[in-house]
Formats: C-alpha cells, sequence, structure tokens
C-alpha cells in the first residue's frame, strides 16, 4: 500500500483532472458517439413538423449552463431554420436574456434569417408560470415588446401566433426553475403540445418521469445530450469537441472512487493486522 | 500562438484565470474576482428588476391610471379593475414595498413585516396548491399504470416502477418501528433510493465537468485562439 | 399588533390564494391576480433592499478597517457602477453597445460559469479521499454513480460495444434512469409535496411563525 | 444553484430571493383586447380565377367550462371543398359580431383542416354573435347562417381539479386533526430514528477523545424550514453535549439564525442542569456569503479538529466541500438535508445522513412539538392513502379501468 497515496495532497488530483479535461481539447480523439433512443426522439420530433410552421422555443438558462445548453440550443435552431421554421424565442431566467439573445442572432445570421420576420426574440419577462399562463391567453399580452423594444404584435411573424395553439411544437432548453418541467406542468397538460426539452445534466434525472407519460417526446441530457444531437444532425459543435474531456474526466472520477476506497480498504486491513 | 487581441476578452479570461487560481490555494487575485463577481450580481439583479418589473409591472400602468386610462383603454376610469389591469392599486404593491425599508431604520422596522405577510401568503398558498397539484396529484396519477403490457419486460419495469415507489414512501413513515414486514419494504426502499442518489451523483458529475470544459473552451479558443 | 396584523393579512392572503386555485370565478380569480402582481412587485424591491444592506454592511467593513476591507470596496464599487450604468443605460439595458450588456457578458456571465466549474475539480478529490463503499447502501451508490458516469459517455458506449446490446453500459444507464431512478425520484417528490403543503397549511394558519422572528 | 450569487445579499434579500426563486410568480400584465381588434391579415379580395370555395356550415359554440368567463370554444363543419391535397379552401376565418347583422370583425383564423377554435378575447355575459368564413385562391365563403347569441360566463369550481381538491381537504385535515390532539395531549407514537442514535454516539465518541463537537444548522436563513429544524435539533444536542461536558462549536451564516441558535444551545444546557457551563464563544456568526463561511469552517474542522461533525439543514455545493475536509480529519460525521441534489455527497462521506424528511421527522421527534408532530402524523396517514391509490389504480388500469386515472387528471 503506497503511504503517499493516503496523504496526498489534493492539489494533485487538481492537476490530472485539469489535464485530462485539457489535453482532449488540444488532441481530440473523436471517440465515437452512440446516439440514444432519447435524442433520436428529439431530433425525429422535430423533423416530422411542418416545413415552414412557426415554433416556440424556451430558453430558460443563464450562464452557468453555456457549455451544455448553449451547443443544444445552437443545433436546434439549425434543424428549425434549415425546415424553414420560424421561431418565436423566450426567456425566463434573469440571468439569460443578454446570453440568449446572442446565440439567436448568431444562428440567424448564418442562416440568412430575418428579424421580425422568421424569428422573433421576445427577451425576457419575470413572473415563471404565470408567464406561461398568461402567454396562453395570448402570446403578445406576456410579451408587449420584444428585446429589442419594439411592439410584438406589429411583426410579420407575429400575424400567425396568438396563443398555443399556434404552435405544433414546443422546445424547451432549461437548466432548472422555472424551465422544462413547468412547461409540461403549466402549458403541455394544459394545451396538449408536442414538446421535446433539453437540460443540464444535472436536472436531467427529473424529466424521466414525463418521458415515460409521453408528455415529452425527446430529451437531450447535458453535454452529452447536445454532442449526440450534433452527431445526428452532423454537426461538429462544441459539445462534440468537449466529449472526449467529458469522457477522461468521467473515467477519471471513477477510477478515484476506486482507487480512493481501495486506500481505506487497505489501510484498514493494515490496522487489523 | 496567436493572441487575441480583444480587451474584453483578456479581461474575461483574466478573471477566469483568477478564480482558476484558487485552486492553488486562496490568493489576492481570487480574492479580488470573488467580491468583483459578488457586486456585479448584486447590482445586476437589482437593474434587472427595477426595469422588468418595477418600471413595466408598476410604475407604467399607474402613469396610465393617474391619466384615467389603463391597460385596456377602452375601460376608463382610476379604479376600474379587471384581470391584468390594476390602476391605481398598484400603489399598494408601491407601498408594500417601500415599507420594506423601515427594517434600515431599527424602530420602525416590524412595518416590512406587513409587506413580507403579504409575500409570504401569496407563496405559501401558491406553493401548498401548485405541490398538490404538479407533484403530489400528478405524480401519484404517473404511477398508476398497467402492471402486466402482455410484454414480459415492460411488465417486469412497471412493476420494479410501482414496487420502487410503494417501498420507497414506506422508508418515509415514522408511525409504526421499521420491524418485519415494514423493516424489509422499507430496506429494500432505502436500495431505490440510493440508486436514484448515485444517478443523481452520476449526472451531477456530468454537468461540473461541462462547465469546466465550457471555460476551457473559451481560454482556448475564443482567448489564445487555437483551435 | 406588530404579530397580529401581519399574521391576519398572511392568513387572508394564503387562504385566497389557496381558493382561487379551485374557483375560477372572477371574485376570486381577480384579486388572486392582483396579489400575485404585488407579491412580484414587493420582491423585487426586496432585491433593493438587499442591494442596500450589502452596501451597508460593507461601509461599515470599510469603515472600520475590519480585515479584508480592501477588497470589500472592490465589492462596493462594482455594486455601485453596475446599478448605476444600468439605470443610465434605460430599459434596453442587455442590448448590443450598451455598457450594462458588456458587463454582463465580460464580468457577469464568466465569472458564474468559472464559480461553478471549480466544483468539477472538488468532485474529483471528494471521489477520492471521501467516498466510501462501507455499507449496501453506499455500494449501490457507487455502482449506479459508475454506471451512469461511464454509460453516459462515449468511452462507456465504446468499452462495452462488444458486449450483447441488453448489457451495454448505456442500455443499463437509460434502464436505471428510467426505472429505478424514477421510481426513487417520484417517492422523494411526493414527500416533499406533502412537507411542503403542510408547511403551507401552518403558515397559513399562523401556526407557524418562524419568519416573524427577530427584533420587534 | 444559480441563485448562488445572491446568497452574497443581507438576510432580507435572501429571504425574498428564495421564495421568488423557489416559487415563482407573475407579474405579466395579462391585455385584454376587448376592442376586438386582432391583428389578422384582412382577408384576400376575390378576384377571377379559380373557384371560391363552398361553405362551411353547423357553426356551434360552447362556453370554455372552469373558467371566469374569458373564452368560447367554437366548432364547425368544414366546407365541402375542404379536402387534403386540393387547393381550394387555404384557412378559415372566424368572425365575431355584437349584433347578428354585423359589422363583422376577424377574431382569428385557422389553416385548412382545423374546425375547431377558442375565442379567448370575449368579455363575460355579453352576448356576441359568429360566423365562419372558407377562404381560398378563388375568394371568400362565408357560412349561410350566423351562430348566437353566445355568451362566456363564469363558473364557482374548477371541475378537474376535484383530484386535488379532495387529495389537499383529506391531507389537511389529517394535519389538523394530529395537530389538535397532540395539543391535547396526546403525543403520537414516533419511531426511533437512527440518525439520532448517530448523534449520541458521535458526541459520546467526542467525550472519550476529550475533543469538540461541530455543529452546521446548514447556510440558509431562518425563512428556510430546513434551518428551523436544523436550529431545533441542535437545541438537543447542545442538551447531551452539556451533559456530557463536551464543548461544542456552532458557525452560524445569518443573524437571525445566529441568535436563535444561542439560545438554543443555551437552553439545552440550562435542560442539562448545567448552565454555567454555557460557552458564549460557542455559538459564532461568520458570514452569509456561502464560500466564505465553508472556507470559515473548513479552517475550524483543520485547526480545532473536532471529533464530531454534526450537519443539519439546508445546503448547496459546499456540501461536498464540507463532507470532504470533514472526512479527511477522521471526524465521525452525521448529516441530514432536505436538498436532494446533495445528499449523494453526504451519504457517502458521512457515517450517517438523514434523507430529506427524515430531517423534518428528527427535529419532531426531538422536539415534542405537537405542530411538528402532527404534520409528520399527517403526512404518514397520507402516505398510506397513496399507497393505497397507487395500488388500486395500478390493479385498475391492469384490468383496462382508466376511469380512476382520469379523475386523477387535473388541469
Amino acid at each position: 500500500m503506497p503511504h503517499w497515496m493516503e496523504r496526498l495532497d489534493r492539489r494533485w488530483i487538481f492537476l490530472v483532472m485539469g489535464l485530462l479535461v485539457l489535453l482532449p481539447l488540444l488532441f481530440p480523439l473523436a471517440l465515437p458517439l452512440v446516439v440514444s433512443p432519447r435524442v433520436q426522439g428529439f431530433h425525429d420530433t422535430v423533423a416530422k413538423i411542418p416545413d415552414g410552421s412557426t415554433v416556440l422555443m424556451s430558453c430558460d438558462y443563464d450562464p452557468g449552463a453555456i457549455p451544455e445548453l448553449v451547443p443544444m440550443t445552437q443545433t436546434a435552431l439549425r434543424q428549425l431554420f434549415d425546415k424553414n421554421c420560424k421561431v418565436v424565442v423566450t426567456c425566463l431566467w434573469n440571468g439569460g436574456p443578454g446570453l440568449v439573445d446572442n446565440v439567436v442572432r448568431s444562428i440567424a445570421a448564418e442562416k440568412g434569417k430575418q428579424d421580425g420576420v422568421d424569428f422573433v426574440d421576445l427577451g425576457f419577462k419575470e413572473g415563471r408560470e404565470a408567464v406561461m399562463v398568461v402567454m396562453g391567453q395570448g402570446i403578445a399580452n406576456a410579451f408587449p415588446r420584444d428585446y429589442q423594444g419594439k411592439d410584438t404584435r406589429s411583426l410579420p411573424i407575429m400575424k400567425t401566433v396568438r396563443d398555443y395553439s399556434s404552435f405544433p411544437l414546443l422546445v424547451s432548453i432549461s437548466a432548472g426553475y422555472p424551465g422544462t418541467k413547468e412547461w409540461v406542468q403549466q402549458v403541455q397538460a394544459r394545451f396538449h403540445i408536442t414538446m421535446v426539452a433539453g437540460v443540464t445534466a444535472v436536472s436531467a434525472p427529473e424529466y424521466y418521469p414525463y418521458l415515460q407519460s409521453g408528455q415529452l417526446q425527446g430529451l437531450l441530457g447535458g453535454m452529452a445530450g447536445a454532442a449526440e444531437y450534433e452527431k445526428v444532425r452532423n454537426e461538429k459543435g462544441s459539445a462534440t469537441r468537449g466529449m472526449d474531456a467529458q469522457s477522461m474526466a468521467h473515467v477519471f472520477v471513477a477510477f478515484c472512487i476506486l482507487a480512493g476506497n481501495w486506500v481505506q480498504w487497505s489501510k484498514r486491513k493494515k490496522e487489523k493486522a | 500562438m496567436n493572441l487575441g487581441s480583444d480587451l474584453s476578452i483578456w479581461i474575461a479570461a483574466l478573471l477566469t484565470l483568477c478564480i482558476f487560481s484558487f485552486l492553488y490555494r486562496d490568493n489576492p487575485l481570487y480574492k479580488f474576482a470573488e467580491h468583483l463577481f459578488v457586486g456585479v450580481s448584486a447590482g445586476y439583479y437589482i437593474v434587472l428588476n427595477f426595469w422588468t418589473v418595477i418600471i413595466p409591472n408598476m410604475w407604467v400602468p399607474l402613469e396610465r391610471a393617474f391619466e384615467g386610462r389603463g391597460v385596456n383603454a377602452a375601460r376608463t376610469g382610476a379604479f376600474a379593475v379587471e384581470l391584468g389591469d390594476y390602476r391605481i392599486w398598484l400603489a399598494v404593491p408601491g407601498i408594500l414595498g417601500v415599507l420594506l425599508f423601515t427594517r434600515l431604520f431599527g424602530r420602525i422596522g416590524w412595518l416590512s413585516r406587513w409587506s413580507l405577510a403579504v409575500i409570504i401568503g401569496v407563496y405559501a398558498g401558491i406553493k401548498t396548491t401548485g405541490f398538490a397539484q404538479g407533484d403530489f396529484v400528478a405524480q401519484v396519477q404517473g404511477s398508476l399504470i398497467p402492471l402486466w403490457t402482455g410484454n414480459i419486460v415492460s411488465s417486469l419495469n412497471a412493476i420494479v416502477l410501482t414496487v420502487g415507489l410503494v417501498t420507497s414512501l414506506l422508508f418515509f413513515f415514522y408511525s409504526r418501528e421499521h420491524k418485519g414486514a415494514l423493516g424489509m419494504a422499507s430496506r429494500i426502499g432505502v436500495y431505490f433510493l440510493m440508486v436514484g442518489f448515485g444517478a443523481g451523483y452520476g449526472y451531477t458529475v456530468m454537468s461540473r465537468v461541462s462547465l469546466l470544459i465550457g471555460r476551457l473552451q473559451f481560454l482556448l479558443e475564443k482567448w489564445l485562439q487555437i483551435g | 399588533m406588530k404579530r397580529e396584523i401581519p399574521l391576519f393579512i398572511t392568513a387572508v392572503v394564503g387562504i385566497l390564494m389557496i381558493l382561487s386555485f379551485f374557483v375560477p370565478h372572477q371574485a376570486v380569480s381577480v384579486p388572486a391576480d392582483f396579489l400575485q402582481q404585488c407579491a412580484i412587485i414587493v420582491v423585487a424591491f426586496g432585491y433593493v433592499l438587499g442591494g442596500a444592506n450589502v452596501l451597508k454592511l460593507n461601509a461599515d467593513a470599510i469603515s472600520k478597517r475590519q480585515s479584508g476591507w480592501i477588497y470589500k470596496i472592490v465589492l462596493v464599487v462594482s455594486l455601485i457602477a453596475t446599478v448605476v450604468f444600468g439605470l443610465m443605460d434605460g430599459e434596453g439595458f442587455l442590448n448590443p453597445g450598451k455598457t450594462s450588456k458588456w458587463i454582463y457578458d465580460q464580468l457577469y456571465s464568466p465569472m458564474q460559469a468559472t464559480m461553478f466549474s471549480l466544483l468539477a475539480f472538488y468532485i474529483a478529490s471528494a471521489a477520492f479521499r471521501a467516498f466510501r463503499i462501507r455499507t449496501v447502501e453506499a455500494g449501490l451508490l457507487a455502482v449506479a454513480a459508475l454506471i451512469v458516469m461511464l454509460g453516459r459517455v462515449p468511452l462507456g458506449a465504446l468499452a462495452t460495444g462488444w458486449m450483447p446490446p441488453a448489457i451495454q453500459l448505456p442500455t443499463i444507464q437509460d434502464w436505471i434512469m428510467e426505472w429505478p431512478q424514477n421510481a426513487a425520484k417520484r417517492a422523494i417528490l411526493i414527500g416533499a409535496a406533502l412537507g411542503v403543503m403542510a408547511t403551507g397549511l401552518r403558515v397559513i394558519l399562523g401556526i407557524e411563525r418562524s419568519y416573524l422572528s427577530g427584533e420587534d | 444553484m444559480t441563485r448562488l450569487g445572491l446568497r452574497v445579499f443581507a438576510r432580507l434579500a435572501v429571504l425574498l430571493a428564495t421564495l421568488a426563486t423557489l416559487t415563482g410568480l407573475a407579474a405579466v400584465t395579462s391585455a385584454q383586447t376587448p376592442d376586438d381588434s386582432l391583428d389578422v391579415t384582412a382577408p384576400p379580395a376575390a378576384n377571377l380565377g379559380p373557384a371560391a370555395p363552398g361553405p362551411p356550415l353547423g357553426l356551434t359554440w360552447k362556453d370554455v367550462p372552469n373558467d371566469a368567463g374569458r373564452a368560447l370554444e367554437l366548432d364547425w363543419k368544414p366546407s365541402p371543398d375542404d379536402e387534403p391535397g386540393r387547393p381550394v379552401v387555404d384557412r378559415y376565418y372566424l368572425e365575431r359580431s355584437l349584433a347578428p347583422a354585423g359589422p363583422w370583425r376577424i377574431v382569428d383564423s385557422t389553416v385548412a383542416g382545423t374546425t375547431t377554435r377558442v375565442d379567448r378575447t370575449v368579455q363575460r355575459n355579453i352576448d356576441y354573435f359568429y360566423r365562419v368564413t372558407a377562404a381560398g385562391p378563388g375568394g371568400l365563403t362565408p357560412a349561410l347562417s350566423v351562430t348566437g347569441p353566445c355568451r362566456a360566463s363564469s363558473q364557482w369550481v374548477n371541475e378537474t381539479r376535484w383530484s386535488a381538491l379532495v387529495f389537499t381537504v383529506l391531507f389537511f385535515g389529517f394535519v389538523l386533526y394530529f395537530i389538535h390532539s397532540a395539543q391535547s395531549g396526546q403525543m403520537p407514537f414516533v419511531r426511533r430514528i437512527p440518525g439520532i442514535d448517530a448523534i449520541e454516539e458521535a458526541i459520546g465518541r467526542a467525550t472519550e477523545m476529550g475533543r469538540s463537537v461541530l455543529y452546521v444548522p446548514g447556510i440558509l436563513d431562518i425563512d428556510d424550514i430546513q434551518t428551523v429544524a436544523g436550529l431545533v435539533i441542535l437545541e438537543n444536542v447542545a442538551r447531551l453535549t452539556a451533559k456530557y461536558q463536551t464543548p461544542i462549536t456552532v458557525p452560524v451564516t445569518y443573524p437571525i439564525p445566529f441568535t436563535i441558535a444561542e439560545e438554543m444551545v443555551k437552553s439545552g444546557y440550562l435542560h442539562a442542569g448545567r448552565p454555567e457551563a454555557y460557552d458564549p464563544n460557542s455559538v459564532r456568526f461568520v458570514s452569509p456569503e456561502q464560500f466564505a463561511y465553508t472556507a470559515a469552517v473548513g479552517g475550524i474542522m483543520l485547526r480545532e479538529k473536532p471529533a464530531a461533525h454534526i450537519f443539519m439543514g439546508a445546503f448547496y455545493a459546499e456540501s461536498l466541500l464540507l463532507a470532504e475536509t470533514g472526512f479527511s480529519t477522521g471526524a465521525i460525521q452525521v448529516a441530514g438535508t432536505a436538498n436532494v441534489h446533495q445528499l449523494p455527497f453526504f451519504v457517502v462521506a458521512c457515517d450517517y445522513t438523514l434523507i430529506g424528511e427524515e430531517l423534518y421527522a428528527a427535529s419532531a421527534y426531538l422536539s415534542k412539538e405537537p405542530k411538528l408532530v402532527g404534520g409528520l402524523k399527517g403526512a404518514d396517514l397520507m402516505k398510506i392513502v397513496i399507497i393505497a391509490a397507487v395500488l388500486v389504480g395500478c390493479v385498475l388500469e391492469t384490468m383496462g379501468i382508466n376511469g380512476f386515472t382520469r379523475w386523477m387528471q387535473t388541469q
């Protein structure tokens, strides 16, 4: 039993962890990704809606979730724009509106989409579930002005948008409360709108009950979900690039659990002896 | 190596490094970044709430109400209340909001309890019914599933779910000692809970690592412009 | 009077809110909606008060030259600057080109993400130093954690790719999430809901009044 | 977890912020549009070319139930020319008027093939008239008849929520009954909770080793019920440490819990009959800032080397750091929290962990406070009801009877 392992300075562990994440980012291994059924479900559900329809996308997160949720937001927007779908974007997290706007605008620019016609960012509204309820009475009632302060009702994209019945699909990308759970409870359950979700890994376990009950048609969980989605779409985004590092880090944490227990165990054995 | 010239990215990158320096040990750079973060986030929440709540939800409607109009311009009168259109009454939350500040002045601080009472009452009520519907009735309802589906695998899964739910609930049962059959059941319940916690642990690891990847990607791609 | 009136307000407001969930009639739903609006607005004032409090505490610490006072100056200055720029920027304070947007993008956002990414390191060291498998329970937790961690990344799929699909790591991972994990999650959700409802009832009826504690 | 930045706020802000975060509420202005104006593109003018579609028929209306008279549901039969693949009908326009003869305003439109719409722009107790018009490349054809008067009214009961009402009333009944019976002296039985024994054992060991006990009552303010539970348990822990003459250290985050913690420790020593042994230095106010607090507690663990660490209350990301540092000092650790995300870290690094509700149960068990015991017993009885409902429901579902499940579905 190597003595040094018992009194290992934890900064060595920090260093290994840092290197295991850093090196695969510099020198990618390109480990093959396997697409899970939930991610395939997300993609297929989006693929199934009629081309050219208008979709509601709620991006409820803040900077803490950038690496997990921004890649899936981007890929979902690309898939929708490629189908000529129009996208109405909202945000219910107070740390997020600026971030979400950057993402939406950059993908729109990439796909040559026009603000107010092909997409609109309605920005942030405080009020959580209540905003969802009010949107049921009219999207523009909850968001009289868009992110840039324009009158929502006057935008061309809003001509065909009234309430939830105007959308064949609701995409919820969320990092916690308020988010996917509330969209299911307040909107999906009441208006029976088809819904898919992308969430952070921490919160992903909570949504399995909804997948099982069929309230969600697909789920992207964390960066792994985002990477698999990129794979289905044949994109090489930041999530795909991060997956090698993710693999390494997971293996390292697993190793730490086993090694740590081995150390404890052999220490006890020695004490007994 | 081609260093990015943008000052903004440099600032963000250096702050990121300042925070990472804490891993080595606590130091003035970390302390600086930490206090900066605390100040900025406190300020950000104030500004955000000012511009997205206090102004549009209270100030603007109140202004209109004093002109005798409301959200619904067709109905006149400063007191003409309808759903979502509260006119002069919006002065009430304004007053309650100001009362909160009595806390800063010791002797009349008790006045802030009136505002607190409204908030607590509203949230207690909403939470009670919200959880009753969303987490209690809805989850019980979602657990009412056929135990025999005609397919042995999916039937077994349904039984696992039902047994897991019932035994886990029995673990949180306090009116009897956990002995005999109840002891057995609660033991199985603990096993289910532990598997659940294990899954939670795994996904938490995943999220934290993703965040780290995100920060390193930022440093490499945006700042150092590698890859 | 200092306690009775707040208790009475809480009771009336709380009962009305519960009622409004079951009674859609405007006699109940309109006042309930109004009270919700009130709560939101008062909470927004609370953020301002919180900021004022932070300033007061830190100004005290600075004037008394408490340890680390120099950092507290950083805090106070950054808070005031964020608020001042935010108010000057006006309603569209987060639009591109505004100072507030810059503060958000270059200060708030990277620092928030980095603070939480520190936890990745601590998780690794805690896994090594403080993850004991000495009971059946901890063993189950560890096994589930290992399967989920490895089953969710490409390496896990690669390592077990040669096995029959039913026992590959990603499949087991999915099964754990879908069934046992789901059962446990539900039991906890239901238990928590009962706890919240019981607390809500006690608060509304004035049996639970710890929130009123403190100076009279 | 994203709200962590907020913990730096002083007491009240956190109180409010936490509440807002946990519960969330509305601040949206829901404007009604009574003047019937709605931004729908005007129907295209008829032009020469393809033939106009045949008229839609059979427009019927229904007051949308379970609301405050804000919506009417309208259904119609499609135009005979509305067939998939035939480009005769594009869409339908739903028009509304206050009189059977008009003037008509478009309130909504649907794509071809859709023959139902809910008009959410009505006001209650006003008579409206509706007609539906088919539109296509060949022009517009209004329905041959007008429907009305239609009137939206408000209801007193939301009938889709009976199940929630029944369960809520039942549960509240249980809780109030048990509180009442506990207050009138009939203290119901609560089983012993193993975690409590673990605490006593830990204090015993600290005494043997001549070292102190560290008690952490969570990092939230008093408005969080977990903090209250943690402080209730603290009183009993203090009683034990007084009995064993073992010093206790209690670092606290917020001012109010700090004063309460002082009271609790004092009263613990008083109850143990050793008020003179109370050390005013044992309860320490540290900082409401999450990581500053964590660093301070870690410092206590490493410098003062308490032999027992007890964590009872609300914990967030710091659970990992506290449990790890504590573990490395070799102390006995007992934890309890209802924050589910943090439980795995406590379970693996502590000798005993109170899971979720057990924290509240422990405080009820120790305090014998009627309001806490009553709530606990009410929840217990409710769990029996739930288990029965789940089992009965599963059997019914297996037999193909879905009535119960449907009744449980709320909107």
